[in-house]
This record gives C-alpha cells, structure tokens and sequence, in this order.
C-alpha cells in the first residue's frame, strides 16, 4: 500500500566530489540510499594492453600515471615483479630508498586523503589546503631526487635512477622534526570536531566479513578491525627490520578509516626514521650495475605485491622471453576497494555517498587504468 | 534623517520647503543609500572572505587586481555581468526570471530597521525586530520559486533543503530574540540599543552604573545563551557553513543555483552575502550594542536631539562617526567569525542540522526565555507583580540574584541538553534495530 | 567486534586499535580545538615561510615575482646539447632515445656525407613533439653521448599547438647552458662527453653536426675548408683572397660593412664591461621564428638592431641604467616586416650574431642569477605567426640571434634598474 | 492626500482581487501558489494602510514565511509538479460560479444600498489618534484575553501534533533500508532470539532478501 | 485613510476576497487548491476585522486580537489541511478532491 517513490540521481561523471570521472547511479528513496551502482571505466587508458606493447622499461613510467598520487608507490611494485620475473638483485641501499621513498609516498596520500574527505564532508578547503602543504614539502623533496613531483619514475629495474642528492636527507630531517607537529595539529583539528564527528560515526561501517569477502585492503581494511598488512604479512623489500605498529579500527565507519590513516602517518614516520638510521652509506650503491635496464626476463611468471598507500598493489608479469611482457596484470587496490561502495552506502544518506567515497580514498586513474 | 533635511535646508539655508518636499528627499536620499550601501557591503565581504578564508588556509588569497587585490570583487563583478544568463529550455521562465528577485528584494528592504549610529535609522518601527525576521522568511519563497521553476532535481532538492533550513531556524532565532526583547519590553530596534548602557552591567538592570555604552546583553546569562542560539541559527539562515547545506557542492552541486548563470547567480550571491551582513549587524544590535561604544552616548547627548533640541550639530556628526564605526566594527568581527567557522569546520548532514535545530537548539532557547522571565522578575517585580521574594533587597542582590539563577538555570539546561541528545542520537537506531527484530 | 577471522604473526611491533569513544558526551569543545588551530594558522599566517621544519606561515610562492626553487635533477623536456667551442653537437643520430621512448615522440635523421652519400654521425633532423612528451627522462637516461638532457624551462604554454613540435634548431642548447642549470650532473659526464664528441667530430665532413645557430662558425668552417681546397688545387689563379666566403665572393656593400663596424663595436663594448664568467646566456626556448623572406628592410632593420644591441651593452657596461631602449621593439618590429633578404649577406648575420653574443656575454656577467630565455621568447612570440615559413633556417638564426641580443641587453638593462 | 491615499487603496485593492482571481483560475498549481503569496502581501499592504502595523508584520510573518511555504512544500511533496494541462476546476464550476456571484450580490446589496454604518467621526488630518500597538495588544492577551490566548496556544500545539500524526508514517509500515552492519546485526539478534527459543541454531535465512520488508497492499 | 476610503470600500474588498475564495474552495480539484481558497476566505475576514476595528474603535484592541487569532488559526489549519493532504496522497497517490472517495482504503 505504500507507494514510497523513488528516485533516480547521478551522481556525477562530471560532479564535483566524485574524485574524477566517475558515476554513481543512486536510487534514493527520499534522501536514503536504496541501492547504488558505481559506473567507472570514463577514464579507461587501456594501460595494461599498452604496458604488453612497451618493454619493461618503456611501462615504469605509465605505471606512474595509475594513482598518481603515489607514483612511487606503483613503480616499486613494479620494480619488484620485473626483478622477480628477471632474477636481479638489489643493492641495499638502494632497498632503504625505496621504503624511503614509498612510505613518504605514504605520508602524503593519507595527508591529502584525509583532507579530500573532510572537504567531502563540507569543510571549505582547510584541512585540505593544510594536508596539501605537507604533501608539497614531500613532493619537493621528491623532485630533489627524482626530477618531477608527481610523475616520478625514480625507480630502475635493480634500484633507483640516482642516488640521493646531498641535499636530500637534511631537508628530510627538517621535515621529519616538523612530521610530528603536524600530524598533531591535523588530530587537533578534526579528531574531536563534533561535527566531524556526527558525520563520520556509524557512516559506511564495512563489518570485517564483508571487508574480507570482496577482498578490500589497506587503510579501508584495517579500518574495519584486521591487521592485515602486505609489510607485515610478508615482508618485502626490507620492512622486516624495521619496528613499527599496524593500527586498526574498531567498527569499521568513516571515522576508523580517518584515524587509522593518522596513525599510519605517524608509523611511517617510524620508519622513516629508522631507515635514516640504518641507511647505508655505500657510495654508488643506488643501483645494481649488473642489472640491464632492457632486460629480457626468460620465459615464465611472476607477481609481487606492496602495501601501497591505497592497498595491497599488485603486478602480475608474465614473459615470454621477449623484451616484452607477455601479459601484464595490475591489482589495483582502488578498483577492488571500490567494489563495496554499493553495500556500504545503503541505508545511508545521499550527503553520506560522497564521505564513504572520500573514505574509500580511490583514485580513477588506477580505478579504470 | 528629515530632521538633519530640515534643519540643514529650512534653518541654515533659510529656504523654506514644505515638509512633503524635506519628506520625499530625506526619504530618496536613506533610500538611495541604502541601494548603494548594500551592494558595496556585498563586494567588500566577498573580498574580505577570500582573504581571510585564505590566511587560515596558509595562502595569501586574491591581491592582483589593485592594492592588495581590493579590486578583485569588481572585476568579478563585470565578468558576472558579461557572462551568458542562460535559461534552460524546460525551465519556467517567468518564475526563473522573478525568483532572483525575490530573493534579493527582502535583504534591501531589512535594511529599512538597521540603525547604523545613533539617530540614524531609516525607519524606526516600533516593530523592528518582528519586520526584520518577517520580511527575511520571504527570501524561502525566492528560493522555492528559483529551485521548481529551473527544473532540475538538484535545484529542487537544494531548494527545499533551504527552504526547510531556513524555516526551522526562524524559530530558535526569533525565540532567542524574544528573551531579550522580554527584558527590553520593546520590539523596537532603537530601544534594544538603548538598553544596553552601562559597563558590564546595563544600567537599566542596575541603576547608577557608569555610562560607557559597554552594557550588553552578551554580558548576562540570558544574552549569552541567547547570543550563540541566535548566532548558530543565523549561519543556519544565511547558509554559511557548517550549515550550508542547500548549496553543497559535494552533495547537490550548487542547490538551487544550479541553473542560473550570469547576473541572476550573482544575484544569489548578493542577496546572500547582503543577509550575511544583515544578521551578523542585528547580532551585534541585540547582543553588542550596535552602536553603543565608549564616548557615542555622551557625544549624542551634546548633540541635537528629541530631548535637547539646542544641542550642537557638530556633536550628532561625531557621535555619528563613532558610531558607525562601532557598529561596523562589531559587523565585521562578527563576519570575520563567519569566516573563521568556515575555515574550521564541515558541514553538518540535513537530517542532523534539523535534530540539531529542534532537538537542541528550540529546548535551549525556551529554557533561555524562562531565564529571561526570571531575570525580569528578579530585577524589575515588585511586590505588585507578586514577587515578594525580593521585597526589600537592593538592586545589586537582585542582580545578583538574577545573574545566579539565570546562570544556573542555562548552565543546567545546557549540561544536561547535550547529554539528552548525544544520547538520543546514539539510541535511535538502536531502538529501530530491536524493534524490527522483535517484529520478525 | 568480532574476533578476526584469521591471525597474522607480526615479529616486531603491534596491532594498535585507534583510540576513539563513542559514547563520550560531547560538548563542543572539540569544535572550539579546531577553532583554535585555525586561529594559529591565520595569526602566524602573516610571516613567510619557506622551511621545512615550520608548519605555520604563508607558503605562497607569488610566482612570476618568485621563482620555485628547481633541484638539479627536475626535468621538464628533453634539449639537445652542442658544443660551445667547436660548435659540434653531441648527437650522433644513434637513436637509442628514439626506440626507447615510452610515447614515441623522438624522430630524426641521420645525417648523409653529401659527398659519398654514407652516414655520418650527425644527426639531420631532430624533431621532439613537447605536446605528447611524458617528461619520463629515458631519452636522457639512454644516451650513450650525453647529447640529449632534460631542460630546466617550464614555462612552454602557446597557443598554438604546432609549435609544441619542435625541431633541431630549437632543441639545441650549448654545454655550457646546460652545465650552468646542473652543474654536479654534467662534472659526472663531462669527461667522456667530450672525448667521445672529439672522435665523433673528426668522422664529420664539411659542416655537418654543427650547430645551426653557430652561423659564424659554419662560415669559419666553410672558409677553412675552402682555403684547403684552394691550396689543394694545383691550379693557384690570383685568387681573390680578400673575400672570406668564398662559396658567394662578393664584395662588401657599404651596409655589410657598417654592420660589421657595429658588430665590432659590440663585442669591445662588451669586452670592456665585467663579463667575468664565460657562460653564455641562455638561448630563447624553442620560440617561434617567424619566417619572413629576407629582403633588404628586414636585413637592414637587422643591423639596426645589432647597432642597438652594441650601444645598449656598451651602456649597460658601463654601469648606467637608463630606460629600456627600444631595442627589442624594434627587432620585433623587424621581424614583423615581410621582407627577403638575399641568403648571402652574410655579413649582416654575422654583424647580429656578434653583437648578440657581446650582449649576452654582458647580460650574462653582470646579472647571472635573472632565469634566462624568458624575455626572449616571449618577445619572439609577440611577433605574428603568419609569416611565410620559408626562409631557410640560418636566416631565420642570423634574425634570432639579432633578437636575442636586443633581448639579452634590455634584460640587463631592466636587471640593473630593479 | 485624500487623493494619493484613495488611489494606493485601490492599487492594492485591484492588486488583491486580480491575485485572488489568478489563485483560483491558474492551471499551474505552483503558479496558483505564488499568486496566493501575493494576495497575502496585498492584505499585508492593506494592513499598512489601515494602520495595523503589527497585524501587517505578523501577516507576512506567518502567511508568507509560513503557511505558503507549507503550501508550496506540499505541493512539491505530492509531486504535481507540472499542473500544465490537467483539468484544475471541477466539472460543476459553472454552478459555483453562479452561486459566489449570487452571494456576493446579496451580501453587498444591503452594504451598498443602505450606508448607514454609524462610523464614529474621524478626527482632523494630523492630530495624533491613540492607536493599539504591540504594547497594548501583548498586556490585553496577559489580562482581557488570557483565556483565548491560552486556547489558542493549545490549539496551535494540537495542530502541531495533529499534523505530525497525520503526517508520520509508523515504523513498522515505512521501508526502512537497512545498512550493511545494520543487517548483520539484526541477523545477530534474530539468531540469539530463535536459540532462547529452540536449543539447536537455526540458519539464517539469507540477510539480504529478509531485510527489506515487503510492502504490503 | 479613514476620510479618504469609505468603510463600505474596504468591506467591499472583503466581500470580494471571500467569495473568490469560496469559489476556489468549492470549484478547485486540487485539495491544496481548496486549501488556498479556504486561506484566501480567512484572509478577507481578517480584512473586515481590522477594518471595523480601524474605523470603529482604534484605541481597543479587540479587532486586532481577534485577527491574530484567526491567523494562528489559519495556521493551525494549513498545517492539520496539509498533513492531510500529504496522508491522502500517501493513500490514494492523487491530491484530486473527486478522486478521492473511497470510505475505506
């Protein structure tokens, strides 16, 4: 008897909280969301189909092109399936500025992250111009090393391009000194807003069943209470010397999500701190000599996989013995991250779609690759 | 205003118009200002906000066009004014067309009960305050008209998102109000400002206090109470954030501005930016003083006044200036707060910002108008109102008194508000969940 | 919550659960915090600040007024490097970038020995398409002879979009531009740079792998080579050895003469101002040469500008800083004229060419820290697009070269004014 | 002044009537709406003029602030939206036209005919006439009109409950969309309830399905 | 006002008012539209109100009163009217007077 109406929005391509072109078909009863299907694939570049037609090498800088917030990030796990598939060693040098470099990459993706869901929420651009401002810092001294602030391509196949420059690690230290200020600060300002609050509390809550069930991972995850981490759970690269702790969440909600992200900043700053210590000072060590950068990996498989600032990141290679991949597979922990979005925004308010999505933390250009 | 005609044209002029002619000048001349104030009012706040918005966010903000970018909001204004005004084809188009209007023809016509200084108000009603909430809920009727007629969902949605905000905040604004016009006894704007003589203490509430024009509400429990209900509803009716819901550009891109382009979008925003100025001005009317400083009292009583007609003229325009900039003064604080939340916080979600409203905010303002009920009695009942508590105290313990049990009684009511409604809001869903069990 | 389904051995550090209580009665107080940090920002927020261990203060970068500080390392888009004393470029047309590069924007030539027809290591046509460039660096990375480096130079936006396909003249930058925006980078392969340059030079015939903007030098060498074929020749008429270019051996015009008086002027004047460092200025980044045919106007509204060019760095050397002289006006002016100068009035070219480098030397002496190139392309740019494009390139380089030393002497008086 | 006052009276005069005719007879029903909002500031204006400022003021408080914007909400709740071309009269208007027409005739034929209305002289132009204000009308609704004041305040509370109650949808009866965890929970819940009842668990009947109670006819 | 407007002018006004009304309320499908006539009809009675208490006597303040009464009635009544109207399209998904006839639903 009821003839509750219901209706249908679109919520973008072209809207805009939807982190790119990306478009939520929402049937809404009134202001509750009754279903929601996520139409992605606007900002399709076929990457995998061109990573088959490139060599090995020609792919690391279309790799930075995925979630270009983390370019670093994706050229590691790249990196390391290449050196999987072709046998090549590391320098340890050259390992301790990897995770350098990657869980820098991590500070400032949960730095912007966060703000680009406060901003979601309504807040007008404060948090996010403050999490910018770190991010710029990072970036700068990503361009010190690697030459470009977004796209990097600092890694090779067997280390990085070049070795830090000298001024480098002073500038990391400055930073470092001001890490901790500001992440408190960033807590200080949000952690207790009661607003914030209201609207992140009991949001988008993902059980941790579910969370398994469509294999979602990293922050969105950990959020939802399991401590599972890629650097934990099989340690890659050199993550098992260093000392630090995997935060969870406890319900699963917005706000888990937002403070496992603060406390990660800090744990990588942990490391960060670490890797200072224990970085070798073997000069020229940046890269294995042996290694060529052209390789032609013999015929076989192989996948590696990171905790990327996002998720878990996969690369799956297959060679044939040629210069190119013969297939070439991304696990993109966006696109899988995203999967849930539907089952986590029902029953909720049309304003809460867009604070699940700035939860989610996705980014469309590895979403659609 | 006719008065200063009068004595300027028929007594040092010595010529001698008839007073429909002094009349219809002083009146086109308030007008003419008005017109004018208003939208320099708006441009001057666009600018303002950008700057500081931008100093809170560690950027400089707009400083290009001009000195310090203080031509940046006419430049923006002659790029409104040359943009394309599209109307889309399903639109209604009349109601398209009338619907900025009616939105921006309410904020001029407040304008009418603002005193700006001392003896410089348009038109002084003896219903100001009622005039001014009445004729700003007309706005809600621009904005319904402009979110049917563009005919577009987000329009619609966005307008009744503020239609609703704006009603149900009406309430707590004008209960919140109503404390203080119950201890003024007059609606009238002029009478308000009147009150609040004195230092700290007005020295109507408590006679023999120095004259300083620092009396304010604000100072007392009730003025207090009552200043943060008015001010959290006035963000609340002027959209700023964290309630600025109907424009949420994360939600429903631009509400329902969503079609409008060109001079009729900066229509919307004068008319917003002009209410933004208008309810920061009345707060600190009701609650500051308005005009009320240090020094303007005792200027405007050397001046030409009702009561002390040979008074000097020089005196009126000082105590003009002051107080104009008192009051503008205490406008822009208040505006700079605007911003300042706005720097800080996000946006509440629609079904929260209407608990909000009538779950905590309408239960405060009510306990707050018993306070201001008791306040009156404390300091002004005698025995004949049947307060024979206080027969025989002094003023001051009956200030004193007053000041304690309206504070005890706020303090309470708010303690306890908040945990009634954290509560509320933690078990709602909780009590739905059981009961749809228990139905299974 | 429910115990999680399945357990991860962590050897070193914990599982933390976030601190967070829900239940907690709010007041506001956490609005008031956050109040309070953004009342910090905007109080602090009227000092700069520029370090990184601060987290208050404007970090605005007023840009065209301040410049971002640029690492060593940042590449933008790639250049092809010559030598400046030789005038050689680096390239040999191995095309090592060409096959490497991710987007497939690197197309070139090899260069042929007219003679016998067989490569030559030089490169012929060197075309980069900037608008589909990823700035990926490989080009870079690969190049066996350190001819290929990625620029400093960001500021590439036109509106034309043809223009973001650039060629060989545009591409070349000499060595010591480039060792001035990363010098440790170039020290690094400076060595072998130059020695496999060397061998490469003496497998070049004629003029070929010299750096087209070097007209003077190309002259320099065809003469050479042309008093070694006259010696060569067994046949020794009086031959009229006055004229130093023997491919057209005409006489001097009065005109041709004064532009070398000018040029002369020039180079003296710049000699006699502090130009202690030897580096060049920066050529303009890959401007638009608007191609005019030469024609007699445009050769003698050349000169004009070399004349004005030596007068402004004579001026600038001596340590006044009057008004900008309207040189760079008039040499847009020039350009702008449609015009056909015969290719052969070399002398004027060369008159320009000297006078541009006096000015550059001076510009580059006296106010080294200024970024380069910018006036100069911007000037150039002002100049309309639709000339006829059909002036051969080391015309259009002989008119570059004028601008760019009425360009480099108004820099230098507008660096000493500020 | 007679003159200007006689002419406002009858701007605002034509200006109600023409705003009530369009009310009525508009097809569009949010254009009806929006002529009906200008009636009332018609009436407000008259108000003015008959000065009865505080009546003026509280009838664009409440008609214009609040009862159209009741109207136009509700208008826009039931979705007729677009009333263009839809039939907005009833068939037998024809019949209610003759019978407003008749009554107005007879009720203005004594009023026109018979002006004898004993209207107490009005006194000089400029002399100033004690009027009641807000003052005067607030004391009389504390003392001489305590009892309808009261019985006014607790109709305006019936009202307002009346309307909520009339409004509201039950619980039970409304579609609740549940949320993910809110359907675990309840899954929960309703496990716990079968195992009180019956030793051995039951297993539950897929979430998904059972959570969105079917509407019933 | 007084001397320049007869009070049969303003009662005229009134008449009118109200019959128009009456007309939208009896001839209107849409129950809103009815709802609008009902409102236009209150509106002309606080007309007569206020003009018999102008013009009789101003310094009382019954004429006044009983006009906000009948607004805070009219009040009462859009906000009861509405909620119905709102509760029958629930029922029957039509706001149409005549479409509406079912006892039981």
């Amino acid at each position: 008897m009821l003839q509750t109406q219901e209706l249908q929005v679109n919520i973008g391509p072209q809207h805009p909280s939807t982190h790119g072109v990306f478009r939520m078909l929402v049937t809404v009863d009134g202001e509750t969301v009754v279903d929601l299907k996520p139409v992605f694939g606007y900002l399709h570049r076929n990457h995998e189909q061109i990573a088959e037609a490139n060599s090995y090498l020609q792919n690391m800088p279309y790799t930075d092109r995925l979630d270009y917030f983390n370019s670093m990030a994706n050229n590691h796990a790249y990196a390391m399936a290449v050196e999987r598939l072709a046998g090549i060693e590391v320098p340890e040098r050259a390992e301790y500025i990897r995770v350098l470099m990657v869980e820098l990459t991590r500070i400032l993706n949960h730095a912007s992250a966060v703000g680009f869901m406060i901003n979601d929420m309504g807040a007008w651009q404060t948090p996010l111009a403050f999490g910018m401002r770190e991010r710029e810092k990072i970036l700068d001294l990503f361009e010190m090393a690697s030459g470009a602030r977004l796209m990097c391509n600092y890694f090779r196949f067997g280390g990085v391009v070049r070795d830090l420059p000298p001024e480098f690690i002073p500038n990391l230290r400055e930073l470092l000194r001001a890490l901790p200020a500001y992440i408190d600060e960033l807590e200080r300002l949000l952690r207790d807003n009661e607003i914030l609050l209201q609207r992140a509390i009991g949001i988008g809550i993902l059980p941790p069943e579910v969370a398994l069930s469509y294999g979602v991972s990293g922050p969105v995850l950990r959020g939802s209470g399991i401590p599972y981490d890629v650097r934990k759970a099989e340690p890659y690269s050199v993550y098992d010397r260093f000392d630090f702790d995997v935060p969870v969440g406890k319900v699963g909600d917005v706000y888990d999500r937002f403070l496992v992200r603060i406390e990660e900043m800090r744990q990588s700053k942990r490391i960060i701190e670490q890797v200072l210590e224990q970085l070798p000072d073997a000069k020229g060590g940046h890269i294995n000599p042996k290694a060529r950068q052209n390789v032609r990996p013999p015929v076989g498989d192989a996948y590696a996989r990171i905790e990327s600032p996002k998720g878990e990141l996969g690369f799956y290679l297959v060679s044939d013995g040629s210069t190119r991949p013969y297939r070439y597979k991304v696990r993109a922990p966006s696109f899988i991250n995203l999967t849930p979005l539907a089952d986590m925004c029902r029953g909720y308010k049309v304003a809460d779609i867009v604070v699940i999505l700035g939860s989610i933390d996705i980014v469309m250009g590895e979403v659609d690759r | 205003m006719y008065d200063m005609l009068a004595a300027l044209i028929n007594g040092a002029l010595g010529w001698g118009w008839p007073e429909w002619a002094l009349n219809l000048l002083s009146y086109i001349l308030i007008v003419t200002i008005v017109l004018v104030v208003a939208p320099l009012q708006m441009l001057f706040f666009t600018y303002y906000e950008r700057r500081v918005i931008a100093r809170m966010q560690d950027r400089v903000g707009p400083n290009r066009v001009g000195p310090e970018g203080i031509w940046q909001p006419i430049a923006d204004g002659v790029k409104m004014f040359t943009k394309e005004d599209i109307v889309p084809q399903a639109a209604d188009r009349i109601v398209h067309f009338l619907a900025p209007c009616v939105v921006v023809a309410p904020t001029v016509l407040m304008f009418a009960v603002v005193p700006w200084g001392p003896g410089m108000v348009p038109v002084d009603l003896p219903t100001g305050l009622l005039f001014f909430f009445a004729i700003s809920s007309i706005s809600a009727v621009g904005l319904m008209m402009a979110g049917w007629a563009s005919n577009n969902k987000f329009s619609l949605l966005g307008a009744m998102r503020a239609v609703a905000q704006m009603v149900s905040y009406e309430i707590p604004a004008v209960l919140s109000l109503i404390a203080i016009v119950m201890i003024v006894g007059s609606l009238s704007i002029n009478e308000i400002i009147a009150y609040q003589t004195g230092l700290i203490i007005s020295n109507r509430d408590l006679p023999g206090i120095p004259d300083l024009g620092l009396g304010w509400f604000v100072f007392t429990p009730v003025g207090f109470v009552a200043f943060i209900a008015f001010f959290i509803a006035a963000l609340a009716e002027g959209e700023r954030t964290p309630f600025d819901i109907p424009e949420a550009d994360s939600e429903i891109v631009a509400g329902y501005m969503t079609e409008y382009s060109g001079m009729k979008f900066g229509l919307f925003y004068l008319a917003q930016y002009v209410l933004n100025f208008l309810l920061c001005a009345i707060t600190a009317i009701i609650f500051f003083g308005g005009w009320q400083g240090p020094g303007v009292g005792w200027l405007y009583a050397q001046g030409i006044t009702p009561d002390n007609p040979n008074g000097n003229g020089l005196f009126n325009v000082l105590a003009g200036v002051l107080g104009v900039f008192y009051f503008l003064l205490k406008t822009y604080i208040f505006f700079f707060v605007m911003v300042w939340l706005r720097g800080a916080f996000p946006r509440l979600r629609i079904d929260q910002l209407m608990d909000f409203g009538w779950k905590f905010l309408i239960p405060l303002t009510l306990a707050n108008l018993f306070s201001a009920a008791l306040w009156v009695a404390f300091t002004r009942w005698g025995p004949a109102e049947g307060m024979l508590i206080t027969v025989g105290w002094s003023p001051v313990l009956r200030w004193l008194a007053a000041f304690v049990v309206t504070l005890a009684i706020n303090l309470g009511v708010y303690l306890w508000l908040t945990r009634v409604y954290a509560a509320s809001q933690a078990e709602r869903r909780r009590a739905e969940l059981e009961e749809l069990s228990a139905a299974a | 919550m429910t115990a999680s389904p399945f357990e991860i051995e962590i050897p070193r550090g914990r599982v933390i659960e976030v601190q967070r209580d829900d239940t907690r009665v709010r007041r506001g107080g956490g609005l008031l915090r956050g109040m309070a940090v953004v009342w910090k920002h905007w109080k602090e927020s009227f000092k700069l600040n520029r370090s990184y261990s601060q987290i208050h203060g404007t970090f605005t970068i007023e840009y065209p007024e301040e410049r971002p500080r640029i690492p060593e390392a940042y590449r933008n888009m790639p250049i092809l490097l010559y030598d400046d004393e030789t005038g050689h470029e680096l390239c040999t047309s191995c095309f090592q970038c060409e096959r490497i590069c991710p987007p497939q924007v690197i197309h070139m030539t090899q260069a042929k020995d007219p003679a016998t027809g067989k490569p030559v290591p030089a490169v012929a046509e060197f075309i980069i398409e900037y608008d589909a460039c990823m700035s990926c660096g490989f080009c870079a990375e690969v190049c066996p002879f350190d001819a290929i480096k990625m620029d400093h130079e960001f500021e590439l936006s036109t509106d034309d979009h043809t223009q973001l396909t650039v060629h060989k003249e545009q591409l070349l930058r000499p060595i010591s531009y480039y060792a001035k925006i990363a010098p440790t980078m170039w020290a690094e392969v400076r060595e072998s740079a130059l020695k496999k340059l060397q061998g490469n030079i003496r497998r070049r015939p004629d003029v070929i792998g010299l750096a087209p903007q070097l007209t003077e030098k190309i002259a320099a060498r065809r003469a050479e080579l042309a008093a070694q074929a006259a010696q060569a020749a067994a046949a020794a008429p009086v031959a009229p050895a006055a004229a130093p270019a023997p491919a057209e051996g005409r006489k001097l015009t009065p005109e041709e003469k004064a532009a070398k008086l000018a040029a002369i002027r020039a180079a003296k004047a710049a000699q006699a101002g502090e130009s202690a460092t030897p580096a060049e200025a920066a050529p303009a980044t890959p401007s638009p040469t608007p191609a005019g045919e030469a024609a007699p106007p445009a050769d003698k509204a050349a000169k004009l500008a070399a004349i004005r060019a030596a007068n402004a760095a004579k001026k600038a050397a001596a340590g006044e800083a009057p008004a900008t002289p309207p040189a760079a006006p008039d040499a847009s002016a020039a350009e702008t004229t449609p015009s056909a100068a015969p290719p052969s009035d070399k002398a004027a070219r060369l008159a320009a060419i000297r006078a541009a480098n006096a000015a550059k030397k001076a510009a580059a002496g006296e106010a080294p820290a200024t970024p380069p190139a910018t006036p100069a392309g911007g000037t150039a740019a002002d100049a309309p697009a639709d000339a006829p494009p059909a002036a051969p390139p080391s015309d259009k380089a002989a008119r570059l070269a004028a601008i760019r030393a009425a360009n480099a002497a108004k820099k230098q008086q507008s660096g000493d004014g500020s | 002044m007679e003159v200007v006052v006689q002419v406002v009276f009858g701007l605002i005069a034509l200006f109600i009537l023409v705003a009530a005719a369009m009310v009525v007879s508009v097809r569009n029903v949010i254009h009806s709406a929006l002529w009906l909002i200008a009636c009332f500031f018609g009436v407000g204006a008259l108000y003015l003029l008959l000065q009865a400022e505080f009546l003026a003021v509280v009838q664009v408080l409440v008609y214009v602030g609040a009862v159209s914007v009741l109207i136009l909400f509700a208008i826009m709740l039931t979705r007729q939206i677009s009333g263009e071309g839809v039939r907005q009269l009833t068939s037998r208007w024809p019949v209610v036209l003759v019978v407003t027409v008749l009554l107005f005739a007879t009720v203005m034929a004594p009023t026109l005919i018979n002006q004898q209305w004993n209207v107490p002289p009005a006194p000089p132009l400029g002399t100033p006439e004690p009027i009641a204000g807000p003052a005067e009308l607030g004391r009389g609704f504390v003392n001489e009109f305590l009892i309808q004041f009261q019985v006014v305040g607790v109709l305006l509370t019936v009202a307002l409950i009346g309307a909520i109650v009339i409004a509201f949808e039950e619980r039970a009866r409304r579609r609740r969309v549940l949320t993910l965890a809110e359907e675990l929970e309840l899954k929960r819940l309703r496990e716990r309830a079968t195992q009180t009842e019956t030793p051995e668990p039951v297993e539950a009947e897929p979430v998904a399905r059972e959570t969105r109670p079917a509407s019933e006819g | 006002m007084l001397n320049a407007v007869p009070l049969p002018a303003v009662l005229t006004l009134a008449a009118a008012l109200f019959c128009i009304g009456l007309f939208g309320a009896l001839s209107r499908r849409n129950l809103i539209g009815v709802l609008m006539g009902v409102e236009l009809m209150l509106n002309a009675v606080n007309i007569n109100l206020v003009a018999f208490w102008r013009y009789f006597e101003p310094r009382y303040i019954t004429g006044q009163t009983f006009a906000i009464f009948i607004i805070a009635v009219a009040a009462a009544e859009a906000a009861v009217g509405l909620a119905m109207v709102i509760a029958v399209y629930r029922h029957y998904v039509t706001v149409n007077a005549d479409e509406v006839d079912q006892l039981r639903g």
